[in-house]
């Protein structure tokens, strides 16, 4: 039991009950503060994955200003607590049946996949990763994938301009 | 150390219980939220992955996908604010005057 | 492939097929409310249009037994689509038929619409537009959408211009036609896919030629396709529901159309399409449909007899009738097919007529329920006179012409060796004078049990000459037959010629056990190659 | 180093719609509130640009920016669609947008942007990039379909899009998550080598189907057509011309490229999947539209149908079936974006007369309009002569190609069920008795101009398809 | 030899009659309108006359065939428009010209003042020109022209009264009743195409001539065709069980049943059998079927007509029973003696017609006899000329009747194919012939008057009409007197005129019987002696119950009420016909056909498919919930489904 498979582990069950909590709280802001919960986690496991950028990203835009905006929409809206009326049956009874079946399936699909994979990932982490240094990265975002990095651009702008035409009050 | 398919599990599960938060909850704001557990299992893959081939493109595609998370997010909390504004509402079974 | 395949293009056929739309466009430029020139406009086109028609009998070759005032264009090239029309001793009449009933459909209407006349008219002549098209198109594809094209046309007849449950009549019939084209559509473009062209003539050669056939069961699927969507027109049997609802309901000129034309089609796509292109299919499926057309003779006849509404009995006896020619095509005898033929002609005048003697009636009372009327000899002589002549022709009474046709099916029929069959359709004789007379006598004699019917004038100077042109033509057709059947014997014999040969083909191919489709060079463009050869053959023939 | 000039002309279409976005959202402010029609002739003269720019991007066709992006003869007809769907439908738009006091530039520039998007969508070539050209034009469509802020119908419409929506993209994106991990890469050629070189493993399979929920749902493929009624019903109704035709014909386009060039190697697979959706697809929007009384509704099941006459063609997986697809999608569009925009103008103000019973006696009091709504319709239904026949001719035919007799036969049959609630619409247009009590509202040359366009596409189509569909045969060799 | 080379032209004259008169006739006054309608029939008669003089100027072995154009011509099969002439098509001619020539005349005074009379001489005219036809036709399908024609005038001229139902019922009545029996005729006409490939009688009696006879036992083609014809016969000759018609056709006026109800159209039948004879000679159960057919009916009626209380019906059955008798003679293989029957019968069967006219019209238009009586003194001639007519029907020596009639038995007794029994029901027929025929003239013209006589001015006819009668009178005596020399060992040059038509029969009668001898000569008297002690018997037994004892009639009729009602109905045939056939075919056609098959099952399933679609319809629209959150379930499940499959194909 390395200290890395600890960290992952630990990590790992932080995320997954937070993303528990996140579905069985009932005030949204619990429900927030889960859900940045999960993001830290996740934010460490890349870390731990050696993607350094990302991992501060994922605090930065995401812990940040993301879910900041939500608690603030939350705040605004001041949402209550959470009604559990149940209008869908299907949903009632379909719902937790059918995501068991898919964590199933992508279970199975795994233990398909790197069955035979195994020796490599291991290989993979054994070989001493070159680490993603920022500089490669930036490289490579702003050669080869310049084209979607502009089109974010232009969503953004749509984000703004939709953010502007829906939530602005009517003159 | 720590198998990569380890870290595609988490991410699935993350993804799955995201997919389950979207069905099970009622209140808009929090459906939303799972949206965002599941990009988030996304993002997990994405990095695992770059990491097994020791490439930077899953990388770059986890940036791509946080900031379309952030666009989405802007856009659609608004929709939920006009939403919430109109009907005085946030649970998501209220809002059923389109239906058959 | 060009035009050039088939030698002296002629353009008659496209001209025949279009002229009514210049009708049409003018008048659209006419003014809404303008309804003399409305009518007289539309008068005119359809009398030129009829006139123009007769030429195709100046320069029809009685010898020629292929497609002639043949006309071939590529039209969708990427599908293998042409704009090829042509007709022969089948069509040839049909067209005639068609151009001659539209006239009189539309002096028919000429007092009784009253509401959105310009639209009516239109419709008219873009019906007519649709039916001469249908009867002169060579090209599956083309023929299909001249098929489908018309029923609009008629859909609106029906809904706006109709009485009673229209919209439901009218929704009725145009679904059950859908329904039943568009299977043959699949079948259309399934023939597409073994035989990679559209074009019929190329074809019926390839089948003729060996350079393709196809497996059995394929081939009789593709039958009942089509057998279906030309069953519904006819219509056979089972399927004729359709048809009393929108006769009843359909405006006169309607009912005149869809008795005098459109039930026709069915029975033309069974001769232009069944036939030859599935002969083999159409031997082993004839007994069947022989029965069914036997029993809707029968049925219809005994179904006719009770009905209470004239409309409705006149619409009974249009499927009692055309069963009589189906059973005459599936029996593949030249007499008899001859006499099937013939009697598509006959019926289409002979119930015309009764269909505008109803639509006379209904004009002056309007209700078409028999027991409104009674003793209308004594107001109406002559209309009523007209009324039994229609009556006698459409009874078979020799020497008016539906007899002519009646006879020569059955003689077909009993020389083909089906006994059976022919003695029962016999009775179809005696069925039919059953309740054309009864009829008669309710509507016509007797005394007069409603006292507003004493007063109804006789038949008008317009309504006169239409019944009068019409009967000229029921007697001479029953008197000059020839004239007609010389045009058609070539036709009928290169068709069954061109089934055996088909037939004796396929039988080979099932011996070899190659049940798959297979065409000559099919790999790249048989099509070319057929239609070369077809061009060489039609040099062959002077 | 830096993408060579090329690679600007092959997006110049995208370029010029995103700088006339961005144009009217900079002179947008400037603009008093009476004249913002200003904006949409500005949005308009975008699109004509946009089209002429297509010229440019023919003349130097190739892949673009490291192989991301492909400028074939493909991606240029789906821009040839996208394009001239947006310019119709920013011509329908004025008057509506009027009648609804929500006369905005930020309107117009959201839909330039949309198409942008779709123009991504149709020439990527790379998972990702097709992710953010999707989520450009979602994204801008949400907001579409909520542009009647105060209206409870067009907020419901659009939260449901947007959360369902951002639902289907994110198993979307896992699909290009997994398929990512399995293959090393996400761009289809190197997808459709690596599948070459070895035969699909799970996590590809997995990711193909994950793609293909994020996809179906994009083209209302049952059973994720679920969203199309309602989100079409509720959005304003130029919006939803141009969701029921845009958008799809963008998924379309990139969905073919995905299945049939990066995964075509495993059609036996996803063959299967699409046969089932099909029929799905066609039975529940035929049947149900059965029962409909709301024309707009209608015409949204209708839409549903649709698009199961297209997967039809889909599932020929030919290069006739791609050819057929893309022709489907063409006329398509041209027949529904006449008939929503005919059921915009005839709604009039706040969408009040979407009623069957509405259109009574349109035939008498406004017969032009009823004549375009009729071609429409009977075009919808398959009537030959008009576009909608030659589409499905084409993708019958494509499919029975294939030998899928049955698929044919199924769809042939749904076609005449269609018939039935299309001819409803007819019957009441012409048959029953006009209602007095409303005047229509006078016809504006941009509506008129924008119902003439469609019309002769249709008829265009209906008679004289040879050459769009030698287009589409030539598009559908492009692929590869 | 004009005529003989235009014959045309004798059917064209009274279709042009026909048609002038019912083209212009209806504005015309009287007068011109018996000019073109008594003038055409008039010239038909005059150049029938001139054809006479050709044709035995000629006097040719084979028939005269004039082909004109080909009416039909589809395949193999081809119908030439095509008219001939023969010893028996002269016979049947002059009876049809010569008889109508006079019913024409006649009409003239007794149509009067009926309205419609342009459209009444129209039709009569009508009627000429296709019974000249039918008699005239080279081949068997335009026989069936003329037939079909004459049916069709007889419907029209029935139901010439048509505001009366029962004028209309009965025209409509003979028309479908006949029209059973032709679908008979139809199908042996198609069994003879089908059999000879032709339908001429040069070409089908040459090709039957070398055929085999037929066993009695082991029908062939022949007999079936022979049998099938023998239906369109039996319908147009009002035999057994068709006869139901010819009673109900009196309602039309009285000239048109002496015409076409008793003197022409009703013979067709005789004459198309007569026609046909090479093939009912080749199949002598076809034969012997015709003979008995025409015995029995003749029997049959006969007892009918001796309770008919209606003038006009009791003439009916008395020309169904005629008719039994001439088809009896040509079932027992004497055509010739069916022939002379039936032109006898033509003469004085129309003059009891036209008689019972002049009497009714006298009368005023009373029809039953038990409303007249001692009408002798007041219409002398009506009352000569019908006894005359009277005598000659129910054989009294050297008046026509007697002579055919007693050929007929004769034949039938003694002649080639004798047979007994026939020959007995034929005598009791001529007793019971005698007996009704007296009753009907004492019941009228003797005893007291049983009228009101200051309501009926009963006065004679105008010359028009009796000028006719007279002329028919003298025929009725002297029509059979061809035959007198046979008496005295001379030949019967009727027969000896028709015997190149019936020549191949006759041979071929000879040879099948080998053994067969011509009866002693004395037989003829002790025949005749039997049939005169018949008629006279018959004569005395209407004598003693209508003159001597008056009311033994009505106490003979009480005594056996039974059979008298048996009799006056008719033995109840019409309404077993109405019971067994006519209702149920319609509750069938009404109850079952339409409502439950046609509009219940047939439309019913196609209305309850769309029924059923839009309930589908109804139940998926509510997979549109409204709620987003089973949106966002159904897009699980087919995210489910896609993947689940996908994996499990790679699996």
């Amino acid at each position: 039991m390395s200290v890395a498979m600890l960290v992952f582990f630990a990590c790992g069950v932080m995320a997954v009950l937070g993303a528990i909590g996140l579905i069985l709280a009932r005030e949204p802001v619990h429900s927030a503060l889960s859900l940045v919960l999960v993001m830290v986690a996740l934010a460490v496991l890349y870390l731990l994955l050696g993607a350094a950028f990302i991992a501060a990203i994922q605090i930065l835009v995401y812990a940040g200003a993301v879910m900041v905006l939500f608690v603030f929409v939350i705040m605004l809206l001041n949402a209550g607590v959470e009604v559990r009326t149940n209008l869908s049956l299907l949903a009632r009874w379909v719902g937790i049946p059918l995501a068991i079946v898919f964590l199933v399936e992508m279970a199975y699909a795994m233990s398909r996949e790197y069955g035979a994979r195994t020796a490599m990932a291991a290989g993979g982490t054994a070989a001493g990763p070159v680490p993603a240094s920022t500089q490669a990265l930036s490289m490579k975002l702003f050669t080869e994938y310049v084209l979607p990095f502009e089109l974010t651009s232009i969503l953004i702008l749509i984000a703004i301009l939709g953010a502007l035409v829906l939530a602005k009050k009517e003159a | 150390m720590v198998p990569i398919s380890y870290y595609i599990i988490l991410s699935a599960v993350l993804f799955g219980l995201g997919v389950v938060g979207f069905v099970f909850k009622r209140n808009i704001i929090t459906i939303f939220m799972s949206i965002e557990l599941m990009l988030n299992g996304v993002n997990l893959a994405f990095v695992a992955f770059s990491r097994e081939f020791n490439q930077l493109d899953g990388l770059v595609f986890v940036f791509f996908v946080i900031v379309v998370a952030a666009a989405e997010a802007a856009v659609g909390l608004a929709i939920i604010m006009v939403v919430a504004r109109n009907r005085k509402s946030l649970n998501v079974e209220d809002v059923n005057l389109l239906k058959f | 492939m060009d035009g050039a395949l088939v030698q002296n293009q002629s353009y008659v056929l496209t001209v025949l097929t279009f002229f009514p739309l210049f009708g049409t466009f003018a008048l659209l430029l006419l003014k809404g409310d303008d309804h003399v020139w409305i009518r007289r406009l539309t008068l005119i086109t359809s009398i030129i249009e009829f006139i123009l028609s007769l030429f195709l009998l100046r320069g029809f070759d009685l010898g020629n037994g292929s497609y002639q005032f043949e006309e071939f264009h590529n039209w969708i090239p990427s599908l293998q689509i042409h704009y090829h029309m042509g007709i022969d001793g089948i069509s040839l009449f049909l067209v005639l038929l068609t151009t001659f009933l539209t006239p009189l459909a539309v002096l028919c209407s000429w007092k009784s619409i009253q509401t959105h006349v310009k639209e009516f008219f239109a419709m008219l002549l873009v019906l007519e537009m649709g039916m001469v098209g249908v009867f002169c198109s060579l090209d599956l594809f083309l023929f299909f959408l001249f098929w489908e094209v018309m029923l609009i046309p008629m859909y609106f007849l029906i809904g706006i211009w109709g009485h009673g449950r229209k919209i439901y009549a009218a929704l009725k019939f145009i679904l059950y036609t859908m329904l039943g084209s568009i299977l043959m559509l699949v079948a259309i473009l399934w023939l597409y896919r073994v035989a990679h062209t559209f074009d019929l003539p190329a074809i019926q050669f390839m089948l003729s030629h060996g350079q393709l056939s196809l497996p059995w069961s394929t081939e009789l699927l593709m039958f009942l396709a089509f057998m279906l969507a030309f069953a519904i027109k006819v219509p056979l049997f089972p399927l004729h529901t359709w048809l009393p609802d929108a006769h009843t309901e359909a405006p006169t000129a309607g009912s005149v159309i869809l008795a005098g034309v459109l039930l026709k089609m069915g029975t033309y796509g069974m001769l232009r399409f069944c036939l030859p292109l599935f002969p083999e299919a159409a031997h082993r499926a004839a007994p069947v449909i022989a029965v069914l057309a036997i029993i809707g003779i029968v049925y219809a006849a005994l179904v006719a007899m009770i009905q209470h509404d004239l409309k409705r009995l006149v619409a009974y006896t249009s499927v009692s009738h055309l069963g009589f020619v189906v059973l005459g095509i599936f029996v593949f005898n030249p007499t008899a097919m001859e006499g099937a033929i013939y009697q598509m002609l006959n019926h289409g005048v002979s119930t015309g007529v009764l269909f505008l003697v109803c639509g006379m009636l209904y004009d002056r009372r309007h209700t078409y329920e028999i027991k409104e009327f009674g003793g209308l000899a004594k107001p109406m002589p002559i209309l009523c006179a007209f009324f039994l002549f229609a009556c006698l022709s459409s009874l078979a009474l020799p020497m008016l012409n539906g007899f002519v046709g009646e006879f020569m099916i059955l003689i077909g029929v009993f020389d083909a060796h089906h006994f059976a069959w022919a003695t029962w359709a016999a009775t179809g004789a005696i069925l039919s004078a059953v309740y054309l007379l009864w009829a008669y006598q309710r509507v016509a004699l007797e005394k007069i049990t409603v006292e507003k019917n004493a007063a109804l004038p006789d038949a008008s100077t317009r309504e006169r000459v239409i019944l009068i042109v019409a009967s000229v033509v029921i007697l001479f057709m029953g008197i000059f037959s020839p004239l007609f059947t010389h045009r058609m014997d070539a036709t009928t014999n290169a068709l069954l010629q061109q089934m055996r040969a088909t037939a004796s083909y396929e039988a080979r191919a099932r011996q070899s056990h190659s049940l798959t489709p297979r065409v000559a060079a099919r790999q790249q463009n048989a099509h070319e190659l057929a239609m070369r050869s077809v061009s060489l053959e039609r040099r062959a023939q002077p | 180093m830096f993408p060579p000039l090329q690679d600007l002309y092959r997006i110049g279409p995208e370029i010029v719609l995103c700088v006339f976005g961005m144009l009217i959202m900079l002179i947008d402010p400037f603009v008093p509130a009476g004249r913002k029609r200003s904006m949409g002739w500005l949005g308009f003269a975008g699109t004509l640009v946009a089209l002429a720019s297509l010229r440019w991007a023919f003349l130097n066709r190739g892949s673009a920016y490291s192989d991301l992006l492909r400028m074939d003869t493909f991606s240029l007809f789906v821009h040839g669609i996208v394009i001239s769907v947006a310019a119709i439908a920013i011509l329908g738009s004025f008057d509506y947008l009027d009648n609804e006091k929500i006369q905005r530039g930020e309107y117009y520039a959201l839909l330039l942007f949309a198409t942008a998007g779709m123009g991504i969508l149709a020439g990527a070539n790379e998972l990702v990039t097709a992710f953010v050209g999707l989520e450009m034009s979602s994204i801008s469509t949400y907001i579409l379909a909520g542009f009647r802020r105060t209206e409870l119908k067009s907020n419901e419409s659009s939260m449901k899009y947007f959360l369902l929506g951002s639902f289907a993209t994110a198993f979307f994106l896992y699909g290009i998550a997994l398929t990512y991990g399995a293959t090393r890469s996400t761009r289809f050629d190197v997808i459709s080598n690596a599948l070459s070189s070895h035969a699909a493993g799970a996590l590809l399979i997995l990711g193909l189907g994950l793609i293909f929920v994020g996809l179906g749902f994009k083209v209302v493929a049952a059973p994720f057509q679920i969203y199309t009624p309602d989100v079409y019903e509720g959005a304003p109704t130029p919006v939803t011309a141009v969701l029921a035709s845009g958008p799809k014909a963008a998924a379309f386009a990139v969905m073919l490229r995905i299945f049939y060039t990066a995964f075509g190697s495993t059609s036996h697979i996803w063959f299967w999947a699409i046969w089932v959706s099909a029929v799905l697809t066609m039975c529940i929007g035929n049947f149900a539209a059965l029962v409909q009384s709301n024309v707009k509704r209608l015409l949204a099941y209708s839409s549903i149908a649709h698009a199961g006459y297209i997967l039809v063609a889909f599932a020929a997986a030919s290069e006739i079936g791609v050819a057929a697809v893309l022709f489907y999608l063409a006329s398509y569009a041209a027949m529904t974006l006449g008939a929503f925009l005919i059921v915009a103008y005839v709604g009039g103000t706040g969408e009040r007369r979407l009623d069957i019973a509405d259109y009574a006696g349109l035939g008498t009091s406004q017969p032009w309009i009823a004549a375009c709504f009729s071609l429409f319709l009977l075009s919808l239904l398959g009537l030959p002569a008009t576009a909608g026949f030659l589409g499905k001719f084409y993708a019958f035919s494509a499919a029975l190609d294939q030998r899928l007799v049955w698929l044919v036969v199924i769809a042939a049959i749904n076609s005449v069920i269609g018939a039935y609630y299309y001819l409803k619409v007819i019957v009441s247009m012409y048959f029953w008795e006009p209602n007095k009590d409303w005047t229509p509202s006078p016809l504006h040359a941009p509506m008129f101009i924008a119902l003439l366009l469609t019309a002769a596409g249709t008829i265009y189509l209906g008679i004289l398809p040879d050459r769009v569909m030698q287009w589409a045969l030539a598009s559908a060799r492009s692929l590869h | 030899m004009f005529i003989l080379n235009h014959l045309w032209v004798i059917i064209a004259l009274p279709l042009a009659g026909s048609m002038l008169t019912l083209l212009a006739g209806r504005h015309w006054p009287k007068k011109a309108v018996n000019l073109s309608s008594v003038g055409f029939p008039v010239l038909a008669f005059a150049s029938y006359c001139e054809l006479v003089r050709e044709f035995f100027a000629l006097n040719p072995a084979a028939p005269v065939i004039k082909d004109y154009f080909t009416w039909m011509v589809a395949g193999n099969f081809r119908v030439d428009f095509a008219l001939q002439v023969d010893q028996l098509t002269i016979v049947m001619l002059g009876v049809v010209t010569f008889v109508g020539m006079l019913i024409h005349i006649y009409s003239v005074g007794y149509m009067a003042h009926e309205d419609g009379y342009y459209r009444f001489f129209a039709e009569m005219n009508l009627f000429m020109f296709f019974m000249s036809t039918l008699v005239m036709s080279a081949n068997l399908v335009l026989l069936f022209v003329g037939w079909e024609g004459v049916g069709l005038c007889s419907y029209l001229l029935i139901s010439f009264f048509f505001t009366k139902k029962s004028a209309a019922d009965a025209g409509k009545k003979a028309f479908i009743t006949t029209r059973i029996g032709d679908w008979g005729f139809t199908i042996g006409i198609l069994m003879t195409f089908w059999l000879f490939k032709a339908v001429d009688y040069q070409t089908i009696f040459a090709k039957v001539a070398n055929m085999p006879v037929e066993g009695m036992h082991h029908w062939g083609a022949l007999t079936v065709i022979c049998l099938l014809l023998l239906a369109g016969a039996i319908g147009k000759s009002a035999q057994l069980p068709l006869y139901v018609w010819l009673p109900d056709a009196m309602e039309g006026p009285t000239p048109v049943s002496a015409l076409i109800h008793a003197a022409t159209m009703v013979t067709a039948g005789v004459y198309m059998v007569a026609r046909m004879n090479p093939f009912f000679s080749h199949s002598p159960a076809a034969a012997l079927t015709v003979a008995i057919i025409g015995a029995v009916t003749a029997l049959y009626a006969a007892t009918i007509a001796l309770a008919q209380t209606d003038i006009k019906k009791v003439l009916a059955y008395s020309t169904i029973s005629q008719l039994g008798y001439m088809f009896l003679a040509c079932g027992v293989g004497a055509y010739a003696a069916g022939i002379f029957h039936l032109m006898t019968h033509a003469f004085f069967k129309a003059l009891l017609f036209l008689a019972a006219g002049s009497v009714i019209h006298a009368m005023g238009g009373e029809q039953n006899m038990f409303n007249m009586g001692g009408l002798r003194k007041k219409i002398p001639w009506t009352y000569g000329t019908m006894l005359v007519a009277t005598l000659a029907i129910s054989g009294a020596p050297l008046f026509a009747g007697f002579f055919s009639k007693d050929q007929i038995l004769f034949d039938a007794y003694a002649g080639i194919n004798a047979n007994f029994l026939l020959y007995g029901l034929g005598t009791l027929g001529a007793l019971i012939t005698a007996c009704y025929m007296f009753r009907l003239i004492f019941l009228t013209f003797h005893g007291k008057p049983r009228f009101d006589e200051h309501r009926v001015h009963v006065h004679e006819s105008p010359k028009v009409m009796v000028v006719p009668m007279v002329i028919l009178a003298f025929l009725s005596i002297v029509g059979g007197w061809f035959v007198l020399p046979t008496y005295f060992g001379g030949k019967d040059s009727f027969q000896a005129f028709l015997e190149p038509v019936f020549a191949g029969s006759n041979a071929l009668a000879q040879q099948m019987r080998p053994g067969y001898v011509e009866p002693p000569h004395s037989l003829e008297y002790e025949m005749a002696a039997i049939a005169v002690g018949v008629a006279l018997l018959g004569f005395l037994i209407a004598l003693y119950l209508y003159i001597l004892k008056p009311n033994a009639a009505k106490k003979l009729a009480t005594g056996m009420r039974p059979i008298y009602q048996l009799l006056l109905r008719k033995y109840y045939v019409d309404e077993l016909y109405g019971a067994v056939v006519i209702g149920p075919l319609i509750w069938l056609s009404r109850n079952v056909l339409w409502k439950v098959i046609d509009v219940g099952l047939i439309d019913g399933s196609v209305n309850g498919l769309a029924f059923l679609s839009r309930r589908v319809g109804g139940g998926l629209r509510h997979m549109q919930g409204g709620n987003e959150r089973s949106y966002a379930t159904w897009v699980v499940i087919g995210a489910v489904a896609v993947t689940v499959f996908f994996v499990w194909m790679v699996r």
